[in-house]
C-alpha cells in the first residue's frame, strides 16, 4: 500500500492510495525517467562504463516485477568520457531535453563538480553520487539536492588508520596516494590516528605509468607497511613495482576503490605464465569493504544479484562494478518509494532525509541521511584478499568525518528482500 | 608588342620618383663558407647611385650568395656593407625594405594565397600607417590606409602591364606574368636599391628586351644590381659588371672590359670549338678531372 | 643510492617504450610526411589480436607474430584506403585524418572488444634482477624490451641508409612527383612506409602492454611521449628517437623521483624539455642542416 | 615542397584562379576588387557592423524559438566556436598549427573561476577582459618559442603545451583546486536581462538562457574583431607570412613579430572563450582542457574550412550537435546506451575522414572552391565565344 | 618491355632503335586541361628517333603542359601517345622510365632533402644496380655537383640543381629524353655545352629529345625539327633551319 510512506516524508504530492499522478517533471502515471552519467568511452571506460549496466539490469528487474508504485522506471545514461565539459552538456540533455525526474549515480569528483550547481540551482534530485568525495554529503544547505552513497574516503582512512594503530602499532607506514582529492581525503583520515606512524606519503598522477620513483621512494624511507589510495590500475603498477624492484614490505592495504580482487587478480594470474610463479602477488593484503563483493559467491545479496545479472541478459560477468550500480539502484529503489505514491523532486529529497538513515540493504553500514547530512554510507569492514575471495579481520565499524568516533556497527547484517526488492514497509521501519 | 615595353608613368601622384638617386652600396672584403666549403672569398664591389651593376659568373659562383650577404640571409665570415655611408651591422632581412632596398628572388617566391594585387601590396608594406589597432577596430584611418596601399599596388601592375591579372592567383600564371609580378612587388616598395636575381629566366627574347628597357629606365629613381645568365642583356643594359668565380672576384669593369676579359670567357662564356670538343670528350667517357 | 639506480634504470625502460613508439612516427615521417595520430590507436587493435589469440590458448609468440602481421595488413590498409585520397593534398588534412582514424580505431576496438580492463601476459620475468643482496629495476622483461627496441633501430637504420627501398622510400617521401618520374613506384613505398610503421607501432603496444592491463586507450599517453620524444630526437632520425625517448624517459623519471610531488610536473616537465631543446634546435636534436632560404 | 625555388605552383588540380587549396577558404581577398559592385557599404566598419547587427538579431531570434536544451548547446557552441576563430586565424591565416589551443583556454578559464571566486567579484565584462588579457600574455610567450618551430615540431610542441599546461593545475591544487578543479559560481542574470527576455518573447530567463546569451554576445564581439583583422593588412600579411617567408621578409615584414602577433591574438580568442567555458560548465578543472579538446578545435577549423571564420563556427557547430545526434540516433535503433554511446565517437571519425576526402577544402573552402570554378568556367566560355570559332 | 641499356655510361640506351627519322613518340589530338583552361587542345606531332625536336611559343603557350601530358603526369581529355608504336596513354607514370623515356621536368626537380648522391641514385633506381663509373661521368660531366655530392641538394645554386637533374636524366639511359626548359639559370658556357651534349647523344647514340625551350633561337640552333604551339594548339611544324628563316614567323610567335 503506497498510502504508508506519507508519514515518510509528506512528500508524496498528490498523496494516499488514490491515483498515479503525473506529479512532477519525469513522471508519469505509468513511468519515472531517471538519469544518470558515467565515462563509457575514453581513458576511464574500463570498470566504470559496466557501473549502469548494473543499475538498468536492477531497474529491469524492478519493472518486471511490476515497477515502482506500479510506474517503470526508465534509465537514461549518458557518455561524458570523464569529461567535465562533457558532464554538463549531457546533464543539461538529461535534465532539459530527457527531463528525467532525478540524476542517480552520476559518477567522478571533477565531472560531478561541474553539474552539482546547475542540479541544485534547478531543483533537480541528484542521488547517491559515485564518489567518495565530501562534496556531495557535508553541506546539504549549499546542496540540498545531492546526495552522497558510497563511504567518504576521509572516513575509511580514519577506519583504516585506526586499524592500524591498533593492530601494527609498530609499522613504518608508507602511503601511497593518488595526486587528488581521493588521495588527500584519504591521507586526512588516516592521519587523525597514525600521523606519527607515517614515514613516507608519495603521490603518483594517473596518466603517469612509471611509479617506479614513488615505489622506491617509500622503499628507501623503509616503510613496511604500505596503504594505497589508488584507483585498480595502480594496485596493480604498484605490485608489479614492487617486484621490480625487489621492494616486499610486510603489509599491503589497498583502500577499496583500488582493490578489486577479481579484476587485479586477473592480471596476476597472467604472470603465471611467464616466470613469476606466485599465486597471487595481492594474496594477504587488506582492504576495506562496504559491500559484499562478487567473490563471496554465498552472500545472499551477491546470489540475488547473480540471479538478477542473468535475467537481465546483457553481456559479460557480474562484476564488482556491477554490483556497486545494483546497489545503488536498490537505494534508488529505496528512496523513490519513500517519496511516496506520487513523488516530487522536493518530497523525494525530504523522504531520504527522513527515512533514508534506517534503510538496510547490500551496504554494511547505515547511511547518514539527515537533514543535516547528506553523506552516505557510514562504515567499512577490513578484509583480508586471500586468491581470489576475501576474508574479513575486522567487523564493520562506523564513523563520520571531522573528529567523530570510530564505533563498532552493532546492526545485523541484512538479508535480501523476497525477491530483490525493497519492501516498502522497510522503508518506513 | 609586350607591355614592358611601355615607358613607365611617372605619375604625380608619387613624388620620390622624381629625385636622383643618391645612395651608394659598397660590399668590401665579403667573405662565406659553408660549412668549409668557401662560397665567397674576399668578394667587394659598389653599387654607384643610378647605375646599373651586374654580377655574373658561372653556376654557384656565389652571386646569390653575395645577394644573401646583401640582404642580412647569410651572414658573411668577414666584410663590410657600406649603405647610404653607413655600416650595416647584423643585418636582418626584415628591415632591408626599410633601408630602401628591395630584392627579387631566383624563382619568383610570390604568395600563392594572396592574389596578384595583394602580393604586390605586400611589397608596399613599409608604406603602410595604420597600425594594428586601427585594423582591429576597422577604423576608417585603416580602410584609407588599405585604399593608399590598393592604390600603389595598382601603378605598378600598371607600369609593368600586368594589371588585368590583378584579382588573379599567381599559381596559374604564366610563369613571365609571374616574373612580372614579382618585379612589381619590388618596384612598388620605391626602393633606392633594387637587387633582381635572374630575372629575365624564362622570358622570351622580346621580353627580355622589354625587361631591359625597364631595367634602364628605373634608374632615374634607384640603382639595380643584377644577376644573369643572358649575357646580351647583361651587356646591354649593365653599366659596371662583375665577375665572379667558384667564390673568387675575377674581373671588374665596364660590359666591353669584361667581354675582352679571356679569364671572363674561359670560366664563363665559352666558346663553342671549346664546347664541342668538352662534350665530345664527355661523351666518350674519358675523363681529365 | 639505490634509488637512484633504480630512478634511473625504470626511467630508461619507460624511456625505451617511448623510443619503440617514436620510431614508428619517424618511420612514417620519414616516408609520407604525416604524423599519425592514429598510430597508438593501430597499436592497441593489433595488441587485442594478440590478447585474443592468447586467450585462445596459443602462445605468446605465435599471438606477437600474428599481431605483427596484422599491424602490417592495417598499416597498409589504411594507407591505401584512407590515406591514399589526401596525400599531396594540405599537410593539416592527412593529419586529421588519422586523427579520425584514431578515434573511431578506439571506438571499434571498445564495440568489438569491449572496455574493460584485460590484463596481458609477458614472456619474461616481471622480478628485478639481484645483485648481491639488492634488486635493481632491471627485469627479464626489461631487458626483452631494450633489446627488441635496438634491434628494431638498427633494422631501420639499415633500412634507410644501405637499401634501395630506403631510399625510395625516402625519395618518394620528399619528392612524389618527381620520384614518380625517375621510376620509382611511389605508391607502393608509401604503402610500405605505413605498413611497417604500424608493425613497429604494434611492437611498442604490445612491449607497453605486457605485464600490465589493457584497455581501448591504453596507448593514449604513450602518443604524447612518444611523439615528444620523436620531435627532441629530431623527426628524421631513428637514432634521434632513441636518444629523444631516454632523454624523455630519464628526465620524466628524476622529476617524479625527486620533486615533491613530482609526478604531477611530468606532463609540464615533458613540455620545458622541449620547449628548451627546440628553441636551441629547431629541428631537434638529430636535425639535418638547415635548409636554404633563398 | 621538394624545391624551394620551384617556380611554378605544383599543385595538381588547381583551378584557374583558385588559390592553393589547402586554405581555399582563407584567402578571399582581403582588398575590395577595385570596381566592387556591391550594394554593402564602402567602408569596412559600416559592413562589418550590418552584419554584426544580423548575427545580433539572429541570435535572438535563434535563442528564443529554441528549448532550454538548445540553448545550453548554443552556450557551448559559443566558447568553442570562439576558439575555433582565433585558431583558424593563426592556423589558416599565418600558417601555425597548434594542437595545445586548449591549454590557453584553460588559462582564460582558471582566471575567471579565480576571480568568480572573490566574495564582492568584480563585474562579469571586466572578468571576462581579464581572463582575455591573461590568456594574451601567456600567448603571447608560447608564440615567441613557437615562431622559430615549423611543421611537426610546432605540432609537437603544442602538444607538450596542451597536456603540460594543465599539469599545473594539479601541482599547484592549493591554488587551482588540483585535479578536482575549481567550481565556478555562475554570475546571476541581471534583471535588464529579465527585462528583456519577457519584453522579446516572454520567456522565462533562466541562468541556462543567460549563458547562452553571454556566449552569444562574446562570439560576436570576437568574430567582429578578428573579421576586421582578416580582412585588413593585418590578415593579409599573416597569409604572405604562410605561404612565403621568405619573400615575406625582404618585404619589409618581421616573420617573428607577425608570427607573434597571430599567435597572441588566437591566444586571446582562446581565453575568452575559455573564460565563457568556465561560465558555461561551471567548472574549471584539468580533465576539462584534455588534448581531446584541443585536437576537437582543430579539426574544427578544418572540417569547416580552414582560414575562413564561418567556416569555424560551422566546424564547432559538428563538434557539438553531432555526437548527440548520433547517440539518440543510435538509442533510436535499439542500441543500449554504452552502445550508443560508443557509436558517436566512431561516427564522429569515419566523419572527419570521409569529409577530408570528399570536401579537402573544408565546408566554406569547398563552396568557394565551386564558385570560383563556376565563374571561370563562365569567363573561359565568354572568352572562347568572343575570341570567335 | 625492358630497355637494353648501353654501354657507354652517359650515352643514350637506344643505340639500337633504329635509323634517324623513324618516330619514336607519337603524339595525336592531345587535349588536357586545368579545371575551365584548355591548355592543350588537339596537339598533334611526332618525334623521331636520333633526332631532336624542339617545342616552341610563348608562355602559357601549353609547352610544359604537352611534356606533363606525355609522361602521364596530366590525365589527357583525349588524344593519344604512342611510344615506338605503343599507346602509353594511360600508363602509369612510374612505368615511363622503364620503357626508356625520361622527363626532366621545368623548374629543376631535385629532391631537396636527399643529397645530391641520393639523388643520382634515385635516378637510377629502376636500372637496378649501377656502376659506380657511370655516377663518375655524370660528375665529371658537372664537376661543380661532383664537389657537393653529399651535400643536401637544397644547399645548391640554381645552376647546380639544373645540372642535377639532367645528369640524373642520362643515367636513366633514356631512348627518349623530355626536357624543360634545360638552360634555365645556366650560365652559358653549360648552356652551350648541354646542347652539345645533346647533339652528341642524338647523332653519335640514336637519342631521341623534345626540348622545350623559351630561348627559341638557342633551340632552334641545336635542334633538327621546331613545333610551335600558340594557345595549346600546333601551328607550325617544320625544320628548324627553315623556321630559323621565317622572320613573320619569329615575330609573330616566338619572341625574337
Ligand atoms: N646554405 C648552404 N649550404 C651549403 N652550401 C651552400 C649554401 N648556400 C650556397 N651554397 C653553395 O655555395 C655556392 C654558391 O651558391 P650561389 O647560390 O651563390 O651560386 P650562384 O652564383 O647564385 O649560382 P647560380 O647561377 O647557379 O644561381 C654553391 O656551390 C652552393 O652549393
Ligand atoms: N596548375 C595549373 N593550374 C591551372 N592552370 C595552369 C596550371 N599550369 C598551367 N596552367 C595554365 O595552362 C596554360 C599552359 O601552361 P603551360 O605551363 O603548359 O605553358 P608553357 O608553354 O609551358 O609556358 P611557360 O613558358 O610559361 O613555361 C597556361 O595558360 C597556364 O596558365
Ligand atoms: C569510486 C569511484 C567511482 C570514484 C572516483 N574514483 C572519483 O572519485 O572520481
Ligand atoms: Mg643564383
Ligand atoms: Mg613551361
Amino acid at each position: 500500500g503506497g498510502g504508508s510512506d506519507d508519514d515518510g516524508g509528506g512528500g508524496g504530492g498528490g498523496g494516499g492510495g488514490g491515483e498515479n499522478e503525473a506529479s512532477d517533471i519525469g513522471i508519469t502515471e505509468d513511468t519515472i525517467k531517471l538519469g544518470a552519467h558515467y565515462p563509457l568511452t575514453g581513458v576511464a571506460a574500463p570498470g566504470y562504463s559496466e557501473i549502469p549496466t548494473g543499475v538498468q539490469a536492477y531497474f529491469d528487474w524492478v519493472n518486471d516485477n511490476g515497477g515502482v508504485n506500479g510506474r517503470q522506471i526508465e534509465y537514461i545514461y549518458r557518455d561524458d568520457a570523464y569529461n567535465p565539459t562533457n558532464t554538463t552538456q549531457v546533464v543539461n540533455q538529461l535534465v532539459l531535453e530527457d527531463e528525467v525526474f532525478a540524476i542517480v549515480g552520476g559518477l567522478g569528483t571533477p565531472t560531478h563538480s561541474a553539474v552539482l550547481d546547475f542540479l541544485n540551482s534547478e531543483g533537480v534530485p541528484d542521488l547517491f553520487v559515485s564518489s567518495g568525495s565530501l562534496l556531495w554529503g557535508d553541506d546539504p544547505e549549499a546542496n540540498p539536492y545531492t546526495f552522497g552513497w558510497q563511504t567518504d574516503y576521509t572516513s575509511e582512512g580514519k577506519i583504516i588508520g585506526e586499524y592500524i594503530a591498533e593492530e601494527f602499532p609498530d609499522a613504518k607506514v608508507g602511503l601511497f596516494l593518488q595526486d587528488d582529492d581521493f588521495g588527500e581525503d584519504g591521507e586526512e583520515g588516516i592521519r587523525e590516528y597514525i600521523d606519527d606512524q607515517i614515514v613516507a606519503a608519495v603521490r603518483y598522477t594517473p596518466g603517469n605509468t612509471n611509479v617506479a620513483p614513488q615505489i622506491s621512494e617509500l622503499q628507501a624511507a623503509g616503510a613496511d607497511f604500505v596503504v594505497g589510495f589508488n584507483v585498480p590500475s595502480y594496485t596493480a603498477l604498484s605490485q608489479l613495482t614492487a617486484l621490480q624492484l625487489g621492494y616486499q614490505p610486510e603489509q599491503w592495504f589497498y583502500s577499496n576503490v583500488g582493490s578489486d580482487p577479481a579484476l587485479v587478480g586477473s592480471l596476476l594470474a597472467r604472470f603465471s605464465q611467464g616466470s613469476v610463479t606466485d599465486a597471487s602477488l595481492l594474496d594477504g593484503a587488506l582492504t576495506t569493504g562496504y559491500l559484499p563483493t562478487v567473490d563471496q559467491t554465498d552472500n545472499p545479496w551477491i546470489q540475488q544479484f547473480q540471479e538478477i545479472w542473468e535475467a537481465s541478459g546483457q553481456e559479460g560477468e557480474l562484476t564488482n562494478y556491477r554490483v556497486y550500480g545494483m546497489s545503488q539502484a536498490y537505494t534508488t529503489v529505496q528512496a523513490l518509494q519513500a517519496a511516496g505514491q506520487n513523488p516530487t523532486r522536493d518530497g523525494i529529497v525530504e523522504a531520504i532525509e527522513t527515512a533514508g538513515a534506517d534503510w538496510q540493504g547490500p551496504v554494511f553500514a547505515p547511511y547518514r541521511y539527515s537533514a543535516d547530512s547528506h553523506m552516505g554510507t557510514s562504515g567499512m569492514s577490513i578484509e583480508r584478499i586471500v586468491g581470489n575471495g576475501s576474508e574479513e579481520v575486522q567487523p564493520v565499524r562506523i564513523t563520520d568525518i571531522g573528529d567523530a568516533e570510530i564505533e563498532e556497527f552493532d546492526g545485523e547484517a541484512s538479508a535480501p528482500p523476497e525477491n530483490g526488492i525493497p519492501d516498502e514497509e522497510s522503508a518506513v521501519d | 608588342m609586350g607591355p614592358l615595353a611601355q615607358p613607365p608613368p611617372h605619375s604625380g601622384s608619387q613624388p620620390s620618383q622624381e629625385r636622383t638617386p643618391t645612395a651608394r652600396l659598397e660590399m668590401t672584403g665579403i667573405s662565406v663558407s659553408f660549412g668549409g666549403v668557401a662560397a665567397l672569398s674576399d668578394v667587394s664591389l659598389t653599387v654607384e647611385p643610378g647605375q646599373v651593376h651586374g654580377l655574373i659568373g658561372p653556376n654557384g659562383a656565389g652571386k646569390t650568395t653575395l645577394f644573401n650577404v646583401a640582404c642580412g640571409l647569410v651572414r658573411p665570415s668577414a666584410g663590410r656593407i657600406v649603405w647610404r655611408d653607413q655600416e650595416l651591422r647584423r643585418l636582418k632581412p626584415s628591415q632591408l625594405s626599410g633601408l630602401g632596398i628591395s630584392r627579387t628572388l631566383q624563382g619568383v617566391g610570390l604568395f600563392a594565397g594572396l592574389t596578384v594585387l595583394e602580393n604586390v601590396m605586400i611589397g608596399a608594406h613599409r608604406h603602410a600607417k595604420a597600425g594594428f589597432f586601427s585594423a582591429l577596430l576597422a577604423l576608417p584611418t585603416a580602410d584609407k590606409d588599405d585604399r593608399l596601399l590598393r592604390e600603389r599596388a595598382q601603378q605598378a601592375l600598371v607600369e609593368l602591364g600586368a594589371e588585368s591579372y590583378a584579382d588573379r592567383y599567381p599559381g596559374s600564371l604564366p610563369y613571365p606574368v609571374q616574373k612580372r609580378v614579382a618585379l612589381a612587388r619590388a618596384l612598388v616598395a620605391e626602393p633606392d636599391l633594387l637587387l633582381l636575381d635572374e630575372p629575365a629566366s624564362g622570358l622570351s627574347e622580346d621580353e627580355m628586351h622589354e625587361l631591359g628597357e625597364l631595367i634602364r629606365a628605373v634608374t632615374t629613381r634607384m640603382s639595380v644590381l643584377l644577376v644573369e645568365h643572358h649575357m646580351d642583356l647583361v651587356m646591354r643594359v649593365c653599366d659596371r659588371i662583375t665577375v665572379l668565380d667558384s667564390g673568387q672576384q675575377i674581373a671588374a669593369g665596364t660590359p666591353a672590359e669584361v667581354q675582352a676579359n679571356p679569364a671572363v670567357t674561359e670560366a664563363y662564356l665559352g666558346d663553342d670549338v671549346d664546347v664541342e670538343a668538352d662534350a665530345a670528350e664527355l661523351a666518350s667517357g674519358g675523363s681529365n678531372a | 643510492m639505490q634509488q637512484f639506480i633504480n630512478i634511473t634504470l625504470s626511467g630508461l625502460v619507460e624511456g625505451m617504450i617511448y623510443a619503440a613508439f617514436a620510431l614508428a612516427l619517424v618511420l612514417i615521417w620519414r616516408s609520407t610526411r604525416i604524423v599519425n595520430f592514429a598510430q597508438g590507436a593501430m597499436a592497441a587493435a593489433t595488441a587485442f589480436i594478440a590478447l585474443a589469440l592468447i586467450d585462445a590458448g596459443q602462445s605468446y609468440w605465435i599471438a606477437l607474430i600474428v599481431a605483427l602481421l596484422s599491424g602490417f595488413v592495417l598499416g597498409a590498409v589504411v594507407e591505401r584506403v584512407v590515406i591514399r585520397p589526401v596525400e599531396g593534398g594540405p599537410e593539416l588534412n592527412a593529419v586529421i585524418v588519422t586523427l579520425g582514424l584514431f578515434v573511431a580505431i578506439q571506438a571499434s576496438i571498445a564495440i568489438i572488444f569491449g572496455s574493460s580492463f584485460q590484463s596481458f601476459p609477458t614472456p619474461f620475468g616481471v622480478r628485478g634482477f639481484e645483485i648481491g643482496d639488492s634488486t635493481i629495476a632491471l627485469t627479464p622483461t626489461s631487458l626483452y624490451i631494450i633489446g627488441s627496441v635496438l634491434v628494431v633501430m638498427a633494422l631501420l637504420v639499415a633500412l634507410f641508409r644501405f637499401t634501395r627501398v630506403g631510399l625510395a622510400m625516402r625519395a618518394s617521401a620528399f619528392g612524389q612527383e618527381v620520384a614518380r618520374l625517375l621510376g620509382v613506384r611511389v605508391g607502393r613505398m608509401l604503402t610500405l612506409g605505413w605498413a611497417l610503421a604500424a608493425v613497429v607501432g604494434s611492437l611498442a603496444g604490445l612491449l607497453i602492454a605486457g605485464g600490465e592491463f589493457i584497455y581501448p586507450a591504453y596507448m593514449d599517453s604513450l602518443i604524447v611521449f612518444g611523439f615528444v620524444a620523436a620531435v627532441l630526437g629530431g623527426l628524421d632520425s631513428p637514432i634521434g628517437a632513441i636518444v629523444g625517448g631516454l632523454l624523455l624517459g630519464l628526465a620524466l623519471s628524476y622529476v617524479s623521483g625527486y620533486i615533491e610531488r613530482g609526478s604531477a610536473l611530468v606532463n609540464v616537465a615533458a613540455l620545458v624539455i622541449l620547449i628548451v631543446v627546440l628553441l636551441v634546435r629547431p629541428g631537434g636534436l638529430f636535425a639535418s642542416s638547415v635548409a636554404r632560404r633563398a | 615542397m621538394s624545391d624551394s625555388q620551384t617556380p611554378t605552383s605544383a599543385a595538381g588540380a588547381a583551378t584557374e584562379e583558385a588559390p592553393v587549396e589547402a586554405t581555399a577558404a582563407a584567402n578571399a581577398p582581403s582588398a575590395q576588387a577595385a570596381g566592387g559592385r556591391s550594394f554593402l557599404p564602402k567602408s569596412t566598419l559600416l559592413r562589418h557592423l550590418v552584419v554584426v547587427l544580423l548575427a545580433i538579431v539572429a541570435a535572438v531570434v535563434i535563442l528564443e524559438i529554441t528549448d532550454p536544451f538548445t540553448n545550453s548547446q548554443l552556450a557551448q557552441l559559443s566558447y568553442y566556436a570562439i576558439a575555433a576563430g582565433g585558431l583558424t586565424v593563426l592556423t589558416g591565416l599565418n600558417g601555425q598549427v597548434s594542437l595545445g589551443h586548449g591549454a590557453l583556454m584553460a588559462v582564460g578559464a582558471y582566471t575567471t573561476a579565480l576571480f568568480l571566486q572573490a566574495d564582492e567579484p568584480v563585474p562579469l565584462p571586466l572578468i571576462l577582459l581579464v581572463s582575455t588579457l591573461v590568456a594574451t600574455v601567456v600567448g603571447a610567450l608560447v608564440g615567441v618559442a613557437a615562431a622559430r618551430l615549423h611543421g611537426p615540431y610546432l605540432a609537437g610542441a603544442t602538444l607538450a603545451l596542451a597536456v603540460g599546461l594543465p599539469g599545473l593545475a594539479i601541482y599547484f591544487h592549493d591554488i587551482f583546486g588540483g585535479e578536482q578543479g575549481m567550481r565556478v559560481r555562475a554570475p546571476q542574470p541581471p534583471d535588464a536581462f529579465k527585462d528583456f527576455i519577457s519584453f522579446v518573447s516572454g520567456n522565462s530567463a533562466t541562468g541556462t538562457k543567460w549563458l547562452a546569451y553571454v556566449g552569444a554576445i562574446c562570439l560576436v564581439i570576437t568574430y567582429f574583431l578578428l573579421a576586421n583583422l582578416v580582412r585588413s593588412r593585418i590578415g593579409r600579411t599573416w597569409r604572405a607570412v604562410r605561404d612565403q617567408d621568405v619573400a615575406a621578409e625582404l618585404a619589409g615584414i618581421n616573420l617573428g613579430t607577425w608570427r607573434v602577433l597571430a599567435f597572441t591574438v588566437s591566444a586571446a580568442a582562446a581565453g575568452l572563450a575559455g573564460g565563457v567555458l568556465a561560465l558555461v560548465i561551471r567548472l574549471a578543472a584539468p580533465s576539462g582542457f584534455t588534448l581531446v579538446l584541443s585536437l576537437s578545435l582543430l579539426t574544427a577549423i578544418v572540417l569547416g574550412g580552414l582560414g575562413s571564420l564561418l567556416g569555424a563556427l560551422l566546424g564547432s557547430a559538428l563538434l557539438v550537435f553531432l555526437p548527440p545526434f548520433v547517440t539518440d540516433l543510435g538509442a533510436d535503433f535499439g542500441l543500449d546506451n554504452t552502445e550508443a554511446a560508443q557509436l558517436a565517437p566512431f561516427v564522429y571519425g569515419v566523419v572527419l575522414i570521409v569529409a577530408m576526402i570528399f570536401a579537402p577544402a573544408g565546408f566554406v573552402g569547398t563552396v568557394r572552391l565551386r564558385w570560383l570554378t563556376y565563374r571561370a568556367k563562365q569567363r573561359a566560355a565568354a572568352a572562347r565565344s568572343s575570341s570567335g570559332g | 618491355m625492358p630497355e637494353p641499356h648501353g654501354s657507354t655510361a652517359v650515352s643514350a640506351g637506344a643505340g639500337s632503335t633504329g635509323a634517324p627519322g623513324r618516330s619514336l613518340l607519337e603524339v595525336e589530338g592531345l587535349t588536357s586541361a586545368y579545371g575551365p583552361v584548355r591548355a592543350l587542345d588537339g596537339v598533334t606531332l611526332s618525334a623521331e628517333a636520333g633526332r631532336i625536336t624542339a617545342v616552341l611559343g610563348a608562355n602559357g603557350a601549353g609547352k610544359t603542359t604537352l611534356l606533363r601530358t606525355i609522361s602521364g603526369l596530366v590525365r589527357p581529355q583525349a588524344g593519344s601517345v604512342r611510344l615506338d608504336g605503343e599507346d602509353i596513354t594511360k600508363a602509369p607514370v612510374e612505368a615511363m622510365v622503364g620503357k626508356g623515356m625520361s622527363h626532366v621536368p621545368e623548374g629543376r626537380g631535385v629532391i631537396a632533402e636527399l643529397t645530391v648522391d641520393e639523388n643520382l641514385r634515385v635516378g637510377s633506381l629502376f636500372r637496378g644496380k649501377v656502376g659506380k663509373d657511370e655516377f663518375d661521368r655524370v660528375y665529371d660531366l658537372f664537376p661543380r655537383i661532383a664537389e657537393r655530392r653529399n651535400n643536401a641538394a637544397h644547399t645548391l645554386s640554381g645552376g647546380e640543381r639544373q645540372m642535377l637533374v639532367i645528369g640524373r636524366a642520362l643515367l636513366a639511359q633514356p631512348r627518349i629524353l623530355l626536357l624543360d626548359e634545360p638552360s634555365l639559370g645556366l650560365a652559358p658556357r653549360i648552356v652551350a655545352q648541354i646542347f652539345g651534349l645533346l647533339r652528341q647523344l642524338v647523332d653519335r647514340d640514336g637519342l631521341s629529345v623534345l626540348l622545350v625551350e623559351q630561348n627559341a633561337r638557342s633551340a632552334l640552333s641545336v635542334a633538327d625539327v621546331g613545333v610551335v604551339l600558340n594557345l595549346g594548339k600546333v601551328v607550325v611544324t617544320d625544320q628548324a633551319r627553315t623556321l630559323m628563316a621565317d622572320e613573320g614567323l619569329r615575330h609573330a610567335y616566338l619572341g625574337f
